[in-house]
């Protein structure tokens, strides 16, 4: 199993004191990180979160053209957790380089953009205009939930390039789409949020994420499944507490994305 | 403000539900139809904030509900984030002000009420029922019945809704309102939406169809002038 | 999709009211089954569960060698669920049969025996001797969670007989185990436990099987990509009232199991 | 008895966690060391029922907790299921009654050890400390603390324990009791496992290690002949 990020590591766990070097070219000063589509495009006013103490920043989902909301759009919750459709909206990749590419240069920490793509030559295209840009160090490229092994890897390949590549899994797809990644090429990996149904407010059922601190147990084991195939995991779900994150860091998790728990309040100060 | 603690003070029940005042910090406490999130740090099962809307509103704090955690006594401390959102601005001079709870509770119309008839404006609620004990509403609140809605239209000077998003698609209809057409006077409307993140991700699950596009209800909202919405 | 389990029903959802076939030679009398583990190996007395109005009998786990507890068992509870570690403890094939086989004949309600093996010869050796038995209409194979599709495959094929066999599949895999087990020509799956990793009482990670309320959004996604695939379906996982039984059953199940539910006091009257 | 329903007639903190009185059927009432399963059927998010160990019996009803769930309130209706397991049996003979808890909260002993008093027995509770309110003990009880449980096995004629599987492991070496051998009195053992399904399923959470193989404390036990046990 393959228990750090950083060479130096092999055979302990980060803890949240330790820089981490999850792969070449990047640099995380802790391995606390929020997870893509959980502190916006760029980090928020406000000072809801201390900037000082996060290893790096992951944006919002970004497309080639805008997405508007889904027309079935909602949020259902449920015992320990919630399920959100919203269909990822965004203002597309053009008018987020215009209004936020100016913070990403400042923002005095490693910039990762989450990109979406439905074909690997769209990712490519966003890839290459992202490669010259100040503060940003790394691309993570959300692979869509019924993405077979083969068209992950030609994603993959589509983003490698000048920045450092880390594929979004679905954390249910990390024994089938591991080792597919590994022969492309890709030693980093994070989780992307496991999908689930509800019926919705008005009774059909709706597919979308789920989040909430009952997410923590099936994320403790995609990140160990992960690591036990080699790979460098970023791993997230239902961390809600110090505590969770540092279960994670011992599972294999080489850092820590934290999701919706930023909305309830998380504090970095309980780490 | 952004963040800070508040202290509930006391819970009471509406309709079966649980509604309670909460002691805050006096830029804590928000305006009528703005919003405030608000955790309870030994809730360790909760995965989101509760949206708390006013329906009472004091220097020092405020009280929401019905339907809050049953786990909410008095005593309890919560995290708040707020006051959040835009809420109600009606017009200064309005002199009869029409209030109409398309769906839900119309509690959270409540201190815009109040706010009118303190002002000197008439008010009606029009509205399928009233909720809680009839002494939290104010004594010259006039109450209709929701049918009753379009007698305002040739009464009224200003109009606040309360509604969720299949409740304003139905006002045009209610209202026997031609498409298209606006309303001769002011009105505004609280939007019903999740609104989980509350501006922090832009995760869009707020999102209100407006005239032009979209609008996120808890950056934009969740209060909106009609006519910046579809209806 | 799939929406029903015999050829009558083909296009709407079966209720709590109608008699299901999910099989050649399987007739449930209502969709209400137990998951295996949650009612023991033949029904407990006292009348905590009224058999009249379960459409099956689903056995605990039974292999052919007696298996102990493991020795880090253990319950770790979460928000919305808990985690159960227990290695799946039987007194063997030939114990149960002796114990419980005249209680299945007189059940009154299809028994369906749940058999776990290491071997495809392991399980054709149970099967074979199960198929004489008074009582005894279906086996589900219990496949483990890192099973490969072929392997499956040759679980399935074991078990084929004169008895229906439901193949029972990590929730997690139903989209890499589902075609291959299709090919076989398996028809009827069921969805196992989900597995998760919490730290244990002791503080190392235990891996174990996932139960309670907050397991719903997953079982009615894994229902639906399983329905979407043509398979007949028994839905489970997170079923703790009646409603969530049949939201599984518009999401395309055949019949819904109930699993810890039962522990709770689950009232089949609520239905 | 089986499947009752039961009501919480009154709440208390002891140690900062939620204790409970509940009145149930007499025959639902369960014997010093059995156990009762209870839901409360309002609590949706709740996958498990609790496992509760009366810490004072009446006729009507029992005491539980501390450790129970904060949404439990007077009134609260709850599903029960119980009693069950084995209780305590000590000998009627016994006239110096050891009771040790060596881990966990000894009020799961009380029970017994009122018992255990009011036959005229003579009692010390060798325990990190009590509990809760002292006027909830016996008057007649001695305290002592754990590491004088040597002393007991002069004094004694009987031994009553509550442990974890991991207390009791410790438990020869903290008496400097040989390998194997005996206590020179009967000795029974509240084993504190968890007890997810009370039987109905064998689903092996609760299995002790025994001298031969396996015992399930929801039906062999709780309590057990402490020799029946590996220790
Ligand atoms: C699990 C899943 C994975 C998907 N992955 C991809 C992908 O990788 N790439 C891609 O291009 N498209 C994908 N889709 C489809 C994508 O979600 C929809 O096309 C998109 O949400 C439609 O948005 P809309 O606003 O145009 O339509 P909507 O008005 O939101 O929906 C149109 C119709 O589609 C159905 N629908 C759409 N989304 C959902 C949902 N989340 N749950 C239930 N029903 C829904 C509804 O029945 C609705 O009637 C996926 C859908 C699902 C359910
Ligand atoms: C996800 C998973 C799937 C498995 N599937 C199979 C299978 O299909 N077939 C098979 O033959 N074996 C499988 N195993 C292994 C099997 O669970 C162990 O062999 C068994 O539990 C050991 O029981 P024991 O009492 O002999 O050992 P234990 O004393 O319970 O454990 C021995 C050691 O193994 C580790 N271990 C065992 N089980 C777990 C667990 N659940 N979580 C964390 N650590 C554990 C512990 O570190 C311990 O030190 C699987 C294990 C896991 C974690
Ligand atoms: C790589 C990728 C490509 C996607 N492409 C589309 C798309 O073209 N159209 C679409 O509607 N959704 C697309 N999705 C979104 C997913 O279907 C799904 O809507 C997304 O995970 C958002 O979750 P939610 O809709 O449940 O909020 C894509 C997702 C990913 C990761
Ligand atoms: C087909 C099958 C075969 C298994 N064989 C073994 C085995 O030989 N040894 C073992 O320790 N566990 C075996 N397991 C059990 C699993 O590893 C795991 O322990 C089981 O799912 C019980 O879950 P739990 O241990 O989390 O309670 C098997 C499970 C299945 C389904
Ligand atoms: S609540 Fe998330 S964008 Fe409005
Ligand atoms: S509690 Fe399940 S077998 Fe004992």
């Amino acid at each position: 199993m393959n228990r750090g990020c950083g060479e130096k590591e092999i055979g302990r766990s980060a803890s949240f004191e330790d820089e981490v070097s999850p792969a070449p070219g990047l640099e995380f000063s802790t391995p606390l990180l929020n997870a893509a589509g959980s502190l916006g495009f760029s980090l928020p006013g406000r000072g809801a979160v201390d900037p000082d103490r996060l290893g790096a920043f992951f944006t919002n989902p970004v497309s080639l053209a805008p997405r508007r909301p889904a027309e079935n759009r909602c949020l259902v919750p449920f015992p320990g957790g919630f399920l959100l459709h919203t269909g990822l909206p965004n203002p597309g990749f053009r008018s987020v380089l215009r209004a936020h590419a100016f913070r990403w240069a400042r923002m005095g920490m490693p910039v990762i953009v989450h990109l979406i793509a439905s074909q690997p030559e769209e990712l490519a295209r966003m890839v290459r205009r992202l490669e010259g840009l100040e503060g940003v160090s790394g691309i993570e490229v959300g692979l869509h939930p019924e993405i077979s092994p083969d068209q992950a890897a030609r994603f993959y390949q589509a983003a490698r390039g000048e920045l450092a590549v880390i594929a979004s899994l679905p954390p249910d797809r990390v024994v089938d789409l591991g080792p597919a990644l590994q022969r492309a090429g890709a030693g980093l990996v994070s989780l992307a949020a496991p999908r689930g149904a509800l019926p919705g407010p008005e009774g059909r059922l709706i597919h979308g994420r789920l989040y909430g601190p009952a997410l923590l147990p099936g994320a403790l084991q995609a990140v160990a499944a992960a690591a036990g195939l080699g790979l460098r995991v970023i791993g997230s779900g239902g961390v809600y507490a110090g505590q969770d994150g540092r279960e994670m860091l011992s599972a294999g998790a080489c850092a820590v994305q934290v999701d919706a728990a930023w909305w309830k309040g998380f504090e970095i100060e309980d780490w | 403000m952004g963040r800070s603690m508040g202290k509930i003070t006391g819970v009471w029940e509406e309709n079966g539900e649980l509604a309670a005042r909460i002691q805050c910090p006096a830029p804590g406490v928000p305006a009528p139809g703005q919003y405030v999130l608000a955790s309870d740090p030994a809730d360790r099962a909760a995965a989101l904030p509760y949206r708390l809307f006013p329906t009472a509103i004091e220097r020092d704090g405020f009280s929401a509900g019905p339907g809050l955690p049953r786990a909410w006594l008095p005593g309890s401390v919560l995290a708040l984030n707020g006051p959040l959102g835009r809420g109600f601005a009606l017009p200064e001079a309005a002199r009869r002000a029409a209030f109409a709870c398309l769906d839900g509770s119309p509690a959270r119309l409540r201190p815009a009420i109040t706010t009118a008839i303190s002002r000197g404006c008439a008010a009606i609620l029009f509205s399928g029922g009233l909720e809680g004990a009839l002494d939290r509403w104010p004594n010259a609140l006039e109450v209709a019945p929701l049918e009753s809605l379009p007698e305002a239209l040739g009464w009224a000077d200003a109009l606040a809704l309360a509604a969720s998003p299949g409740g304003l698609a139905g006002l045009r209809s209610l209202l026997g309102w031609g498409a298209g057409k606006r309303l001769p006077f002011p009105a505004q409307v609280l939007v019903d939406v999740p609104l989980p993140c509350g501006g922090m991700a832009e995760c869009g699950a707020c999102a209100v169809r407006a005239r032009r596009g979209y609008r996120y209800a808890c950056r934009d909202g969740p209060v909106f002038d009609l006519d910046e919405l579809e209806w």
